[in-house]
């Protein structure tokens, strides 16, 4: 609880609860880790269990996957820009390209949702096999991240509007950013193992 | 829904259990409504960030766990005891072997673990609260309605009878329909969300908020044990909150992974809970470690013996704790390759494990032994928790334990490392600590009547287990054939001998706390570690100066240096958090949430996760920063305090 | 205080005794006192680990008896031998870590052994004659029954079996519902039976003689009453008891799918058996049972202690 | 320190280059190729882990000084990733490797075999 603070640095480290945070952050995102990885888990070990259903390999189409992959990659560099931004002392800088990754995760959860209704009308769906089950949780999960992140954002944007930017703003944008990121790290491996090798085997 | 279905009709026991549970609402309701109460409730304690009183409110809800998960274990060894008497049927066994095994571990000695570490751990190394202490609050909330949860099922909507590691296909929806295994699903839900939380924050802590000076391989060995549970709930936790969450949406939503159709595997679940389920296993073992080592320190009068060895053993202990867990199911008929690595990989954890027992005796070597309520918990640990601790070696040697699994034996082996590692614990823990959280020592005379019942009764039960398991008995039957009869009938007698002792141990708090000499001082035992430099009781921000610290047993370095926590030279205003209503009301509503989800009742889950989405949004928008402590109110406090 | 001290002593030298004098009396627990080749194994296996704990149980105790009583603070002990600075000793540290690893290793071995062998039929030891091929019996339990399939005879039992002696039994197990696990105590341990999967498990009896098993792991309600009898006797009376249970009606599909339904009941032999129409153990047979009584897992037996004793003595 | 001060940030730029480029390697690799299945899951995933690297290091910052957090980000990082392994290979190994789950078609824990004989049905 102590409150002194260092006068240089990036504002988000300058007092201890904000390295607290941020450390915090990190040791949760270490958890989330192993939260996908037991739904990763849970998919190969149910791969190929489709029962009546359709095989992934007929469903999966490689360009709405791949367009979804480059917004959320994008949308990963811009969120790092924005914090690039925030640390050259530039609130402006740091909202603009914020909204901007938001606006790509939309894209992102759009084409996601759109996907999700087309395998449910050729029959996926969730209570159709253990291999749709786990498909539909695993992307969803991520789905849900991204989501939840989207309105988190958009919170954080009120408050550095009224606000500007302090340790405390700076520290939350900072987290945000990790999370964000962090989901980027987790689509790379759903790509990878879901979609690519769904498509291969 | 029919009434009669919402509420559990038919036992008288349950009956019972109903109108108890309305007089004593009505009691407290009446208690504090009479004496005014409710302001200071909210107040102090409801709203509180304080670790301490978090920590003293864990404790009492463990306790209060203990006693309904002990009434379970005690109706069971009646049953087993008069089989013929039909005391109780086999679907009231059933639910009542399943609420044992998840209170007990759940509800009962995780909580009670944990609020040991709160109350201590700031204190022990020097810090003023823990990292995050609004999160802290929340961890508790949510432990506690996840409790409350889990517990309402046996009057309403019926109790889980799929046992506490609810293995599908049985506790699916198919086989298992109704609230009861939501129940499960849902209070072990609630209540794990804040156990993570409660990983990170401690992590954190004490990482980050530790005294000057003090080095990692400086800090108190239960501050270190702290730290590795923390580490291993951080990383296990994860998979059980999607383990329960995977067969809650098969339950509730239809999905497939642990079905019986749409070519599920049952099996998942089992790999899943186990994945969590050992590392679990030392998550309450190894502060209990951490505790026996203080203890024994203390009252041996003389330094740990081997501190860097047994900092070691543990992170030896955590990193094979995640290693290991087939060794539940070896019977699964994963064939022999797989199961050699596994039984070698478990046999592996009893060399950390061992070096730790010769430790702890080699801290003897040369010591005053001082026979403590506290230290005979302890010592009495160490034989009973050796005897665990072989034939936990003989049930991780695979092709035995295809004649151990699912006996008696195991049921014997499991009970004597969780009794005699982590209750014992949670007693010498207790009582060790007792004076620093309220003020007084708990009577020594009764202390020691209540631990020898409750040491004989533990062995005269479960050392019979044992045998009665090597001839064939298995867990989880409520009716046996009569060749068991006689070690069923001893086990029971030394049960009632446990409950006598917990009931003297609760007779001694009462009795402790009407007729026992205040403490003066801090230091109730001659202590060797930070917590015990604070006065008592001790002052909501801990410590008015924090000393600099420059070897572990830091307040034997003090006390050699005739230094305190109140150096009136460096005084400075103290900055504090200020309490709050948020994670009490945002648990509340997450209780709420879930109790829908448990009915399958959607409106009211929804209602219930849309009021958490706000008040979510309600704690990001909150810049509250807490409050500071001006110098003159430490200085009155201090002087008031030390009686200077 | 002293009274208390001189408790300890009694009674932690009573321990270890009371351990040799209760493993002495062991032979009459049935898994310490096998019928057959594989628990003779499992048998061996466990007395050799007994041992080796026993002696680790022994060095415990008597050190912690000595520094108990050798160092309690006692009236007058004043300062001698203590020393509270004593720290630690890597000598004897790292001699403490290298015992545990090879007492480790000492009980690796022969269980891997072991592990491998069980997974082959058991070697004849008790008959001369040359290896005899596997009998081979579907055990698949249903809640809260067993069925005994013999492809080879033709012939399903519910509830008991018959096997020769001094010959291996080949068990495939699965299960038409809840994870079971099928145990013999007197002829060797268990494996799981699940839905969708098949386990092997070998075992042999020696001896004649009628040998408890049961269903070991919680499968709800009836759980208790998930037993059965098996009767070890010599080839010729087992074909015997073959040839007359080929003269009992045959199973049909609708007996069979009566029979599956949740709930208890006494023994049967019939001269077919269900696998024709269905194998529990696989992917194609896993919901056969949860498909055709989905709605029968609901309802309670309200079984009591008594009900299993009336059900034991019904039988034969 | 200076580096957050730049107004073009290098770093970023050269990680986003990269990954779009191990992206459509990656689906080069599996939608292209003549690589056996096996060696195509084996480069698809190396690939991945690169790529989860660069955002580790390149965009989330997890070793700079100014934290004063030390090495705990990157050791949590680590661990979870080691405990990832240790779910997954984890779960295969005791769930698929030895298991008969169809004896009838004798090969469950083979999955594309599986996999054919559904698709066969179809």
């Amino acid at each position: 609880m102590s409150s002194h603070e260092l006068k240089t640095g990036p504002l988000e480290y300058r007092t201890q609860q904000g390295q607290m945070n941020i450390l915090g952050f990190w040791i949760f995102l270490g958890a989330e880790i192993v939260l996908f990885s037991t739904l990763f888990a849970t998919y190969a070990v149910l791969f190929g269990r489709t029962a009546d259903a359709p095989l992934p390999g007929e469903l999966f189409e490689p360009g709405s996957v791949l367009i979804m992959t480059f917004l959320l990659l994008t949308s990963s560099f811009t969120c790092g820009i924005a914090i690039h931004e925030m640390r050259r002392g530039s609130k402006k800088g740091l909202i603009t390209w914020m909204i901007i990754t938001l606006a790509l995760g939309l894209g992102f959860i759009g084409l996601e949702i759109e996907e999700f209704i087309h395998y449910a009308h050729e029959g996926a769906t969730l209570q159709s096999s253990a291999y749709w089950s786990g498909f539909f949780i695993l992307a969803g999960t991520h789905g849900l991240h991204v989501t939840v992140g989207i309105g988190w954002a958009i919170l954080l944007l009120i408050q550095i509007a009224k606000r500007g930017l302090t340790p405390v703003t700076s520290r939350k944008f900072f987290i945000i950013s990790l999370y964000w990121h962090f989901l980027d790290v987790v689509w790379i491996f759903l790509f990878t193992s879901i979609y690519l090798i769904g498509m291969v085997v | 829904m029919q009434l009669d279905e919402f509420f559990v009709t038919g036992e008288p026991l349950i009956y019972a259990g109903m109108v108890s549970i309305v007089l004593v609402t009505a009691a407290i309701i009446f208690v504090l409504t009479y004496f005014k109460r409710w302001g200071w409730l909210w107040r102090e304690w409801l709203t509180t960030v304080d670790h301490k009183k978090i920590g003293i409110m864990y404790i009492l809800s463990a306790l209060a766990m203990l006693f309904r998960g002990g009434m379970d274990a005690l109706m069971m060894r009646v049953q087993l005891a008069f089989p013929g008497m039909d005391f109780l049927g086999s679907q009231h066994y059933n639910e009542i072997f399943t609420t044992h095994g998840t209170v007990m571990i759940i509800f009962m000695a995780m909580p009670f673990l944990i609020g040991l570490m709160n109350v201590i751990v700031p204190l022990q190394i020097g810090a003023r609260d823990v990292a995050f202490p609004a999160l802290n609050a929340l961890s508790f909330w949510s432990f506690l309605f996840g409790a409350l949860l889990f517990n309402i099922s046996f009057v309403i909507g019926g109790s889980p009878d799929a046992g506490w590691t609810s293995y599908t296909p049985l506790a699916g929806a198919a086989m298992s329909p109704g609230p009861g295994q939501n129940f499960y699903l849902m209070g072990l839900q609630l209540s794990g969300i804040g156990t993570l939380a409660t990983g990170i924050n401690f992590m954190v802590t004490i990482i980050k908020m530790r005294a000057p000076g003090m080095k990692m391989f400086q800090m108190p060995i239960f501050t270190w044990s702290t730290l590795v549970t923390a580490f291993i709930i951080v990383f296990a936790f994860p998979i059980l909150t999607v383990a329960l969450a995977l067969m809650t949406i098969d339950r509730v939503f239809g999905s497939q992974f642990f079905t019986l159709t749409g070519e599920g595997l049952p099996m998942m679940w089992a790999n899943l809970f186990w994945m969590w389920g050992h590392p679990e296993v030392y998550i309450v073992i190894l502060p209990a470690f951490g505790i026996f080592s203080e203890v024994i320190a203390t009252f041996a009068r003389k330094q740990l013996f081997g501190y860097k060895a047994m900092v070691w053993s543990m992170i030896l202990i955590a990193g094979l704790s995640f290693l290991v867990w087939v060794h539940h199911f070896f019977t699964m008929g994963a064939g022999a390759f797989v199961n050699s690595v596994f039984s070698v990989s478990t046999m592996l954890i009893a060399v950390p494990t061992g070096v730790k027992i010769f430790n702890w005796l080699a801290t003897l070597y040369k010591s005053k032994i001082q026979f403590t309520v506290a230290n005979l918990w302890a010592l009495a640990f160490i034989p009973s928790f050796v005897i665990g601790g072989v034939t936990g070696v003989m049930l991780g040697m695979a092709a035995a334990d295809y004649q151990f699994h699912n006996s008696y034996f195991l049921v014997a082996h499991f009970h004597y490392v969780l009794i005699a590692g982590t209750v014992f614990a949670c007693f010498a823990g207790l009582v060790y600590w007792y004076p620093k959280m309220f003020g007084h020592k708990l009577n020594e005379r009764l202390g020691k009547i209540s631990f020898w019942f409750f040491l004989i009764g533990f062995h005269v039960c479960f050392f019979p287990q044992y045998f009665v398991g090597l001839d064939g008995m298995p867990r989880r039957v409520f009716s046996i054939i009569p060749e068991w009869m006689p070690l069923n009938v001893i086990s029971t007698v030394g049960a009632f001998g446990m409950g006598l002792g917990f009931a003297i141990f609760v007779y001694n708090i009462y009795y402790s706390y009407r007729y026992s000499e205040r403490e003066k001082t801090g230091d109730s035992w001659d202590g060797r570690t930070l917590e015990w430099a604070t006065p008592t009781p001790v002052p909501f921000y801990n410590f008015a100066t924090v000393p600099h610290v420059n070897s572990h047993d830091a307040f034997i370095e003090m006390k050699e240096k005739g230094e305190t926590t109140f150096d009136e030279e460096k005084v400075e205003p103290i900055h504090m958090p200020s309490n709050t209503g948020q994670p009490i009301i945002m648990m509340g509503i997450a209780g709420i949430a879930s109790f829908g989800l448990v009915f399958e009742w959607m409106w009211m889950a929804i209602a219930g996760l849309i009021g958490l989405v706000v008040m979510m949004g309600v704690r990001s928008f909150d810049y509250d920063d807490g409050f500071h402590v001006e110098v003159d109110e430490i200085k009155r406090t201090e002087r008031k305090a030390r009686g200077l | 205080m002293e009274r208390n001290k001189r408790h300890i002593k009694k009674w932690l030298a009573m321990l270890p005794l009371s351990l040799v004098l209760l493993l002495s009396g062991c032979s009459q627990l049935t898994v310490l006192d096998p019928k057959g080749p594989v628990a003779e194994s499992q048998k061996d296996l466990i007395m050799y680990s007994i041992w080796f704990m026993l002696v680790i149980v022994v060095v415990v105790f008597a050190l912690f008896t000595y520094m108990v009583i050798k160092y309690r603070d006692r009236p007058g002990r004043g300062d001698k031998d203590y020393n509270p600075h004593l720290h630690g000793n890597t000598m004897i540290e790292v001699i403490w870590t290298v015992i545990p690893i090879l007492i480790v290793t000492a009980l690796s071995v022969p269980t891997v052994q072991t592990l491998f062998d069980l997974e082959k039929p058991p070697e004849s030891t008790a008959s001369a004659t040359a290896a005899k091929e596997p009998l081979v019996i579907h055990a698949t339990s249903a809640d809260w029954k067993w069925f005994f399939s013999y492809p080879e005879q033709n012939i399903e039992t519910v509830n008991y079996l018959h096997i020769p002696t001094d010959r291996p039994i080949e068990f495939k197990i699965a299960s038409a519902d809840s994870m079971s696990s099928l145990w013999i105590p007197a002829l060797g341990g268990q494996k799981y039976g699940m839905a969708g999967m098949q386990n092997t498990l070998y075992l042999q009896a020696d001896e004649q003689g009628v040998y408890d098993g049961r269903n070991a792991n919680f499968t709800g309600e009836g759980f208790a009453a998930q037993t059965f009898e098996v009767y070890a006797e010599s080839s010729e009376e087992f074909s015997n008891w073959v040839e007359q249970a080929q003269n009992s009606p045959e199973l049909t599909q609708d007996q069979y799918n009566k029979l599956l339904k949740p709930g208890l009941t006494d023994r049967k032999t019939f001269s077919s058996t269900h696998l024709q129409w269905v194998n529990h153990g696989t992917m194609a047979g896993m919901d056969y049972a949860i498909e055709l009584h989905g709605e029968a897992y609901e309802k309670e037996l309200h079984l009591k202690s008594g009900d299993i004793e009336i059900d034991a003595t019904d039988e034969e | 320190m200076a580096e957050h001060n730049k107004r073009i940030p290098v770093q970023h730029i050269v990680g986003f280059v990269l990954s779009l480029v191990l992206t459509l390697l990656a689906a080069w690799a599996a939608l292209r190729s003549d690589l056996s299945t096996f060696w195509i899951i084996t480069s698809i995933m190396i690939l991945a882990v690169i790529q989860a690297g660069i955002q580790l290091f390149m965009f989330m910052h997890m070793t700079e000084s100014e934290s004063h957090n030390g090495h705990v980000p990157w050791n949590m990082m680590f661990h979870g990733f080691v405990l990832a392994a240790i779910v997954v290979a984890g779960s295969l190994f005791t769930m698929s490797f030895g298991h008969d789950h169809d004896p009838q078609h004798n090969g469950g824990h083979e999955q594309h075999q599986q996999q054919e004989e559904h698709s066969g049905g179809h």
